[in-house]
């Protein structure tokens, strides 16, 4: 490890890995933040660089599994000798080449939900990241439940590591807010059909439902407690943040509530907000670039690199010092995701207010609170 | 003594491949080809033993991936949950695998085919399912992690080179103990099984027996390669020892050619070769998208299996064998007709 | 009680697009015995091709049946240009191929469509219907009422035809087959372009059930290939009674136990079936012989 | 009619290294019953599977009706009524012995009916009430000899002008392999079938044969009237035995 | 000295099928026994339960004081019982002389283990075997062949094959089901010098054969089958002559000069 420090000055470039899902399960994920990283790149160069060097991305794919993602981490960091690795999209993933990066000291900031990624902070000293954590949206749903006066919730979720972190955010937090959990159901990302556990869930005295999972799964379960007339509210995760879920689910989307970062309504997010100015130049440009939505994912593609090239204009360069430089001099960073702000034991930085909730009505998501 | 009219073991073969393996860290030049290198030896493990099994003992194993799984869940959990030393839970990672086989082979030993396929791939589906729920041991579907590494006398193996040379250590060695086993009466035995079972327990070949010996053998091995993958990695989650996994080693060991020990070892290399050659196409040429490497992958299956329908390692043995030797067969073959011919003409 | 009902349903409704697929998977084994692993793709391209051309604005019933039409094309050709290829291959390295076939369409599917889940109309309407206080949708319906009409029609060609006998006789032995004046190689194409077209036909009538993807087919594959060895492999009727019986345990497995634990209870199921009964339900005892 | 039925034109055919089939010249009549004999491993059979379309040769003509069939596919050499019976029987095991009959009538059965096919039924079940007995067992489960007597059967619903057998008397009991000789003479005589017929059973063959070939070594090395071939002695020593004659 | 082989009332169903019914009779040691009959009259089923390859329906079948038919195919064999199949049952993929290397897979004993690590008993009995492979392949001069894969082999060698196989595994009694079927008129006699040859051995020999030059000409004593019963017994003579036997199997006096004479 020591002589590739070394190595690493020389350059002429800044060199940076970034490993993302292109493909492979955690694709849907996985692509924005790999179009973003790009065209994140493709600017900063275009405006000059850093300091007059370039930035070099190192792109690749994992193809969703932490095998790839250890290859390619070896790659990153011996082959290609760079100063930070962005990634992986899925926790798995992120935690295969968390074990990498601590043992040759480079630093890390994941794009993968997991808490497991950055704790125990004994553990995870080279290792960040930036996406909301389940725990986030969380008190952002149980805060609005409580405003709402239910205390009563039903879960239905993915039987995935999304799913999962999910549910064992929700039950970790429930006492906190006085919440009970009635009924606790899951479901497979390939199920056709959700009615099962629905009925389970009719016949309990849940006062709200709260689904955790990525698409398909969420718009069908909509779909089918609209078949089944079910009548609690709808909850869902950040997992369903994008346009895809009103478009599968229709007419039975309607009324469906999440927690989410903002780059989901760029529009709709108040100018005087601290984050408006990236959120929208962002948002802009990924649409004009790809012409699609970048989704929170996006978000989380782009606050990753940024915050390593913020390390580097102030002159953090080594691996040794951009570590230094996250855990101590990021405070208040205004990114597409939310404010971060990093410290010795907390190496996510972000705070529920992050997320805001959002409706779906008249087919579109729309600022909730 | 050199037999005639036998299959022997060749030493040659392995001292050849024994070089190869020592100084092939000197020409892969990176860290990227080291890494798949290691991966490619924990695969052989497994697939050598799943060739065992499908080759010699004719069975087929669509859930041997959940072996791996378990030598893998094992040792973690041992080491990182109650610090036991890697060395010692390197036994419960091949004893675990190997009670479970003898449990379910027992059940399956009246399956046949499509169904035993079946079956084991329902058993696959099942482990699987169960490192996702069983949360409080496994840690659930994100994974389990903080699993410590193997030491040896104050060395530490670490991902890179090292590591490479553990994993093929023991890739030789369970490379060895099967040629042994197949080059000794119970590796007859069990091809005897795969042409005629009749036959064969007329003959006093207790073909239940040795199925279970080789279904046991084959977890064994899988549970080999889970611990070294274990200790390899930080990490472990269920998705590498699901269905893909599964196929993916029986991919390697129909490609390599299931009839030889050599077929699965070459199976793993080509697989590992194909999918980092399409890769690295993937990064040259601009149309060959990440999507488009699977399209790839695809079509190399298929035309390996059009084309290499025995595998590729018969093929490869049919090449190297000395021309000579081949006219020398053609003229045997003829003199048989000939001598046959002349008893009645 | 309502909910035991809601169950079974559910159950039956997963069960009969299960049994669908298990009819594509019995069709090409009862006459080449290839297990054909790509046989949920075939359910796959129902859907997507389904999707593409009703936003190209085409009327829903000649959408239908050009669907069809392709996947019945595309089958056909899978076996001319690929399976039919592999002369030399075992039963083991036709799996290869399939998987091989699987991941290629797969991919394509995946560079043409994208990897996000499309949304497919239903039939007619959409009103739930009630029954003993349960929720049964009209499509549900469609489902299993084509389910049957497959199930009897391919009963009916395999045991009471000349054609279905013919289809025997090469999966049993092609070599006599062809000194009756069978064509193998033909008859090969023909259970893959009518697999193809039941692939497409399951494709078509889970669309609005389901959100179809380009990975859609994975998970189906292997629910189907489930339910024909469940059923006893190369049985018609058995493919729908292990389908049935697969998405019933699923679901009363999810209601009654843990919905979590629900695949491990259907697999679990089927293992033990297996050492009950190690030919499936209605296998006959030789038929799994000549696969391996 | 001076035209033979089937005449073989200098054929060779190996299998990779070894060579089944040496330049090989044969023909058969129309009418002619016509033995082949030969050593195991002379190539009778890959003679037979030439002719049916089942291998290809390397060079030379199959002339079937004066019309070079090499070519040709064995499904349809089948539909020109030249039927092979196959060397170990080659029933279908998993399928009822009716089936296996209704099969044998594949490449008509469209244009005779129903009816005609299951009045053939009735001709080879008069022939072989074994077989009548069993119509519903698995072909699979017969004994050897009731195979062999399936395998016949079914060639002859396929109404064939030109019959190739091969060892058909293979595993059965001396009364029925007179009976089936008896029958593969009575079908020349009465309908007029052309038969090509390997037998091991030598002397029997010959005496229903009207001509006969001895094979070695994939080549004719003797061709006569079957009546010369039973009295030669090369022929006897090889092919009789001491005790007949 | 109690018989070598002796089956009791055995009856064998398969579903409607009576395949053998009340089937009783014994031999000592030391003989060729013949047993003929028509197609389907239960000879093969007879071998395959005295072989242990299915159970009988009723009966007891007994072999050299041990009662066997409960037994599975493969602890027959130690006890000295051998066959050849009607329908060839080689080993194809593998070389003649690990065909025959097979048959000698009971005289030996190393487990998987030992044989993983190449101890030194699992070496010693290679050798062995190696060794008594060769002698059985000489046995039936099959030399010149013995490094070919049997799935190439002409049916004359193949049968000899199995002979050598069934040899290896040094059994007292030895069942040969349809061992000339397919062979010509001169194989068929060096087939019956060979069986003569193990005879000479101390084996018992149990034949089934259509061929009647060959069974006359071997048997000390011939059983006849018909639908399953047991029509007749006794030396070939009596057994040729016997009307019963002449009417269900062999046809009438003319007929059966042909075949005989
Ligand atoms: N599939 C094959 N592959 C290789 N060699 C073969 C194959 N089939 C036959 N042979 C060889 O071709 C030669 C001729 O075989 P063929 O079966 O035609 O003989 P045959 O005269 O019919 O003998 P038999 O009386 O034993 O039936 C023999 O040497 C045989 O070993
Ligand atoms: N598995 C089975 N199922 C049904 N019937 C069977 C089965 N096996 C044998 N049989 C019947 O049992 C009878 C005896 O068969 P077996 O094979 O013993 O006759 P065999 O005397 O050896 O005749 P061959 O001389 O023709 O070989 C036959 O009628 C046969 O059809
Ligand atoms: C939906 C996402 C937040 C999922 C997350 N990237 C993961 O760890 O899998
Ligand atoms: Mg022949
Ligand atoms: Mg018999």
């Amino acid at each position: 490890a020591c002589s590739d420090t070394e190595a690493q000055g020389d350059a002429d470039v800044y060199k940076i890995g970034a490993i993302y899902s292109k493909t492979g399960a955690g694709s849907p994920l996985g692509e924005p933040e790999w179009n973003a990283t790009k065209l994140l790149e493709k600017k900063i160069n275009e405006e000059g660089g850093i300091d007059g060097k370039k930035v070099e991305i190192v792109l690749a794919d994992d193809e969703s599994t932490p095998e790839k993602a250890m290859e390619e981490m070896n790659r990153m960091i011996h082959d290609e000798n760079v100063v930070a690795v962005l990634g992986s999209t899925t926790s798995g993933a992120s935690l295969a080449m968390k074990g990498i990066a601590m043992d040759n000291e480079v630093p890390l900031v994941s794009a993968g939900a997991a808490v497991s990624i950055i704790s125990p902070v004994e553990e995870a000293k080279w290792v960040f990241k930036t996406p909301h954590s389940d725990a986030h949206a969380v008190e952002r749903i149980y805060m609005h439940l409580q405003n709402e006066g239910m205390n009563k919730i039903a879960i239905l979720a993915d039987s995935n590591a999304f799913g999962e972190s999910g549910v064992e955010q929700l039950e970790a937090l429930a006492g906190d807010y006085g919440m009970e959990i009635v009924i606790k159901e899951s479901y497979n990302t390939d199920d056709p059909d959700m009615k099962t556990q629905l009925t389970k869930i009719d016949s309990s005295d849940a006062e709200a439902m709260i689904v955790w999972g990525t698409n398909p799964g969420p718009a069908i379960i909509a779909k089918n407690s609209k078949e089944l007339g079910l009548d609690i509210p709808y909850i869902g995760s950040h997992g369903i943040a994008n346009q895809s879920f009103i478009d599968l689910a229709g007419e039975a989307a309607e009324g469906v509530t999440i927690p989410t970062g903002k780059l989901l309504f760029p529009t709709q997010i108040p100018e005087d907000d601290e984050q408006y100015d990236v959120i929208s130049s962002f948002y802009d440009d990924y649409m004009s670039e790809y012409d699609s939505a970048p989704t929170n994912f996006g978000s989380y593609g782009y606050d990753n690199l940024m915050l390593i090239v913020d390390a580097l204009e102030s002159g953090a360069t080594d691996r040794e010092s951009i570590r230094e430089y996250l855990e101590n001099d990021v405070q208040g960073y205004v990114g597409a995701t939310g404010i971060f702000t990093f410290s010795a034991d907390d190496h996510n930085g972000l705070e529920a207010d992050s997320m805001v909730l959002a409706e779906v009505s008249a087919g579109e998501w729309t600022l909730k609170e | 003594m050199k037999r005639k009219g036998i299959q022997q073991m060749s030493w040659k073969g392995i001292a050849a491949f024994t070089v190869l393996i020592l100084i092939l860290p000197f020409l892969l030049s990176t860290s990227l080809m080291i890494t798949k290198a290691t991966f490619a030896g924990i695969y052989t493990i497994v697939a050598v033993g799943l060739g065992l099994l499908m080759g010699f003992a004719g069975q087929i194993s669509l859930g041997q991936a959940a072996f791996y799984g378990v030598g893998a869940y094992s040792t973690a959990i041992l080491t990182a949950t109650f610090g036991l030393s890697p060395w010692l839970s390197l036994l419960i990672a091949i004893a675990a695998p190997a009670l479970i086989a003898y449990i379910l082979g027992h059940t399956m030993a009246r399956l046949h085919g499509y169904y035993l396929a079946m079956a084991t791939l329902a058993f696959g589906i099942v482990i699987h399912v169960l490192l996702v729920e069983w949360k409080g041991f496994t840690k659930g579907a994100s994974g389990f992690y903080g699993i410590p590494k193997i030491e040896f006398f104050g060395f530490t193996f670490t991902q890179g080179i090292s590591y490479y040379y553990l994993v093929w250590a023991f890739a030789l060695l369970v490379i060895v103990l099967s040629l042994n086993i197949i080059h000794s009466r119970i590796g007859r035995a069990l091809r005897s099984i795969h042409d005629s079972e009749v036959a064969s327990s007329s003959m006093g070949v207790d073909t239940g027996r040795y199925k279970m010996q080789v279904f046991i053998i084959s977890a064994m091995f899988a549970g080999i390669a889970g611990w070294l993958f274990a200790h390899m990695s930080y990490s472990i989650s269920p998705g590498s020892f699901g269905l893909d996994g599964s196929i993916l080693f029986l991919t390697m060991v129909v490609l390599g050619g299931s009839t030889s020990v050599w077929g699965a070892v070459f199976g793993a290399l080509l697989i590992t070769a194909i999918s980092s050659f399409v890769q690295a196409l993937g990064s040259k040429i601009s149309f060959i998208t990440s999507d488009f490497e699977h399209v790839l992958y695809g079509l190399i299956l298929m035309l390996v299996v059009i084309f290499l329908p025995q595998g590729l390692f018969p093929a490869i043995a049919a090449k190297l064998k000395p021309l000579l030797e081949y006219a020398g067969r053609k003229k045997k073959a003829g003199n048989i007709t000939a001598v046959k011919g002349d008893q009645r003409a | 009680m309502a909910d035991s009902v809601q169950f079974l349903i559910s159950g039956l409704t997963i069960g009969s697009i299960y049994a669908i697929v298990a009819l594509g998977f019995v069709t090409i084994y009862s006459v080449t015995k290839v297990i054909n692993l790509a046989q949920g793709e075939f359910v796959m391209l129902g859907g997507m091709i389904m999707f593409s051309l009703l936003k190209l604005g085409i009327p829903y019933l000649i959408a239908f049946l050009t669907t069809i039409a392709i996947v019945i094309m595309i089958g056909w050709l899978l076996e001319r240009t690929i399976v039919r290829k592999a002369k030399g291959a075992d039963a083991l390295s036709l799996i290869i191929l399939t998987i091989g076939a699987a991941i290629f369409i797969r991919g394509i599917a995946s560079m043409v469509w994208g990897k996000g889940s499309v949304k497919v109309d239903s039939f007619a309407s959409n009103e739930p219907v009630y029954v003993m206080g349960a929720t049964i949708t009209p499509q549900s319906i469609w489902v299993m009422v084509f389910m049957l009409a497959i199930v009897a029609g391919l009963f009916l060609l395999i045991e009471k035809t000349m054609l279905g006998k013919a289809f025997r006789a090469c999966s049993v032995n092609p070599v006599a087959a062809r000194l009756m004046a069978v064509s193998p190689k033909k008859m090969s194409s023909f259970s893959f372009a009518l697999s193809a077209g039941l692939g497409a036909l399951a494709g078509l009538v889970i669309a609005p059930i389901i959100f179809p993807a380009y990975d859609m087919g994975v998970m189906l594959g292997i629910k189907g290939f489930s339910a024909t060895i469940l059923g006893g492999l190369g049985s018609a009727p058995g493919a729908v009674l292990g389908g049935l019986l697969l998405g019933v345990i699923e679901s009363l497995g999810a209601g009654f136990i843990s919905s979590g634990m629900k695949d491990a209870i259907a697999f679990g199921f089927v293992l033990m079936l297996l050492l009950i009964r190690p030919y499936g339900l209605l296998g006959e005892k030789n038929v799994g012989k000549g696969g391996l | 009619m001076n035209q033979p039925l089937l005449e073989i034109k200098g054929v060779s055919f190996s299998y990779g290294p070894i060579q089944a089939l040496d330049d090989l010249h044969l023909h058969v009549d129309h009418g002619e019953i016509v033995a082949l004999l030969g050593a195991n491993g002379a190539g009778k059979t890959t003679l037979l599977k030439n002719i049916a379309g089942l291998l290809q040769s390397d060079s030379g003509q199959v002339l079937y009706r004066n019309r070079n069939i090499e070519r040709m596919e064995a499904e349809k050499i089948v539909q020109n009524k030249l039927i092979l019976v196959p060397e170990h029987r080659q029933v279908f095991g998993t399928m009822s012995v009716l089936d296996n009959l209704s099969l044998g009538a594949y490449h008509h059965y469209k244009k005779t009916g129903k009816k005609e096919v299951a009045r053939e039924i009735d001709k080879v079940f008069a022939l072989f009430p074994i077989l009548e007995e069993r119509k519903e067992q698995l072909a699979g489960t017969l004994s050897g000899g009731q195979q062999q007597m399936l395998a016949i059967a079914r060639a002859i619903m396929a109404k064939p002008d030109l019959l190739l057998l091969d060892e058909p008397s293979l595993g059965l009991a001396p009364l029925i392999v007179k009976e089936v000789l008896n029958y593969v003479k009575q079908l020349r005589d009465e309908l007029g079938v052309t038969i090509l017929l390997i037998e091991q059973n030598v002397s029997a063959a010959l005496k229903i044969a009207d001509r006969g070939y001895v094979m070695s070594h994939g080549s004719i090395v003797k061709e006569g009237r079957a009546d010369d071939l039973l009295h030669n002695p090369e022929v006897k020593e090889v092919f009789l035995g001491h005790t007949v004659g | 000295m109690p018989d070598l082989l002796e089956v009791k009332n055995v009856t064998r169903k398969f579903g409607g099928v009576v395949a053998n019914k009340g089937v009783s009779f014994s031999f000592e040691s030391g003989k060729v026994i013949g047993l003929i009959g028509p197609n389907g009259a239960g000879k093969s089923t007879l071998f395959n339960m005295v072989s242990a390859i299915f159970p009988p329906t009723e009966g007891e079948i007994w072999f050299a004081g041990k009662r066997i038919d409960r037994l599975p195919a493969f602890k027959v064999s130690p006890l000295g019982i051998a066959r050849t199949f009607q329908n060839l049952q080689v080993f194809k993929r593998m070389t003649v002389l690990e065909n025959v290397m097979v048959g000698l897979h009971t005289s030996t004993s190393s487990g998987i283990l030992s044989a993983a690590f190449k101890l030194p008993k699992a070496k010693k009995e290679e050798e062995t075997i190696y060794q008594q492979a060769w002698e059985e392949i000489e046995f039936v001069g099959l030399e010149d062949v013995a490094a070919v894969e049997a799935g190439s082999l002409p049916l004359g060698k193949l049968r000899l094959l199995e002979l050598a196989r069934a040899l290896a595994t040094k059994p007292q009694l030895l069942l040969l089901d349809e061992i000339a079927a397919g062979l010509n008129h001169q194989e068929t006699a060096e087939m019956s010098d060979l069986i003569f040859k193990v005879r000479d051995r101390g084996v018992s020999i149990f034949v089934v054969e259509h061929d009647m030059d060959l069974v006359m000409r071997v048997s000390d004593r011939i059983i006849v089958l018909d639908q399953g019963e047991k029509i007749a017994e006794g030396t070939p003579n009596e057994v040729q002559n016997d009307p019963r036997v002449i009417e269900a199997y062999l046809g009438n006096d003319e007929e059966k000069e042909e075949a005989t004479v």
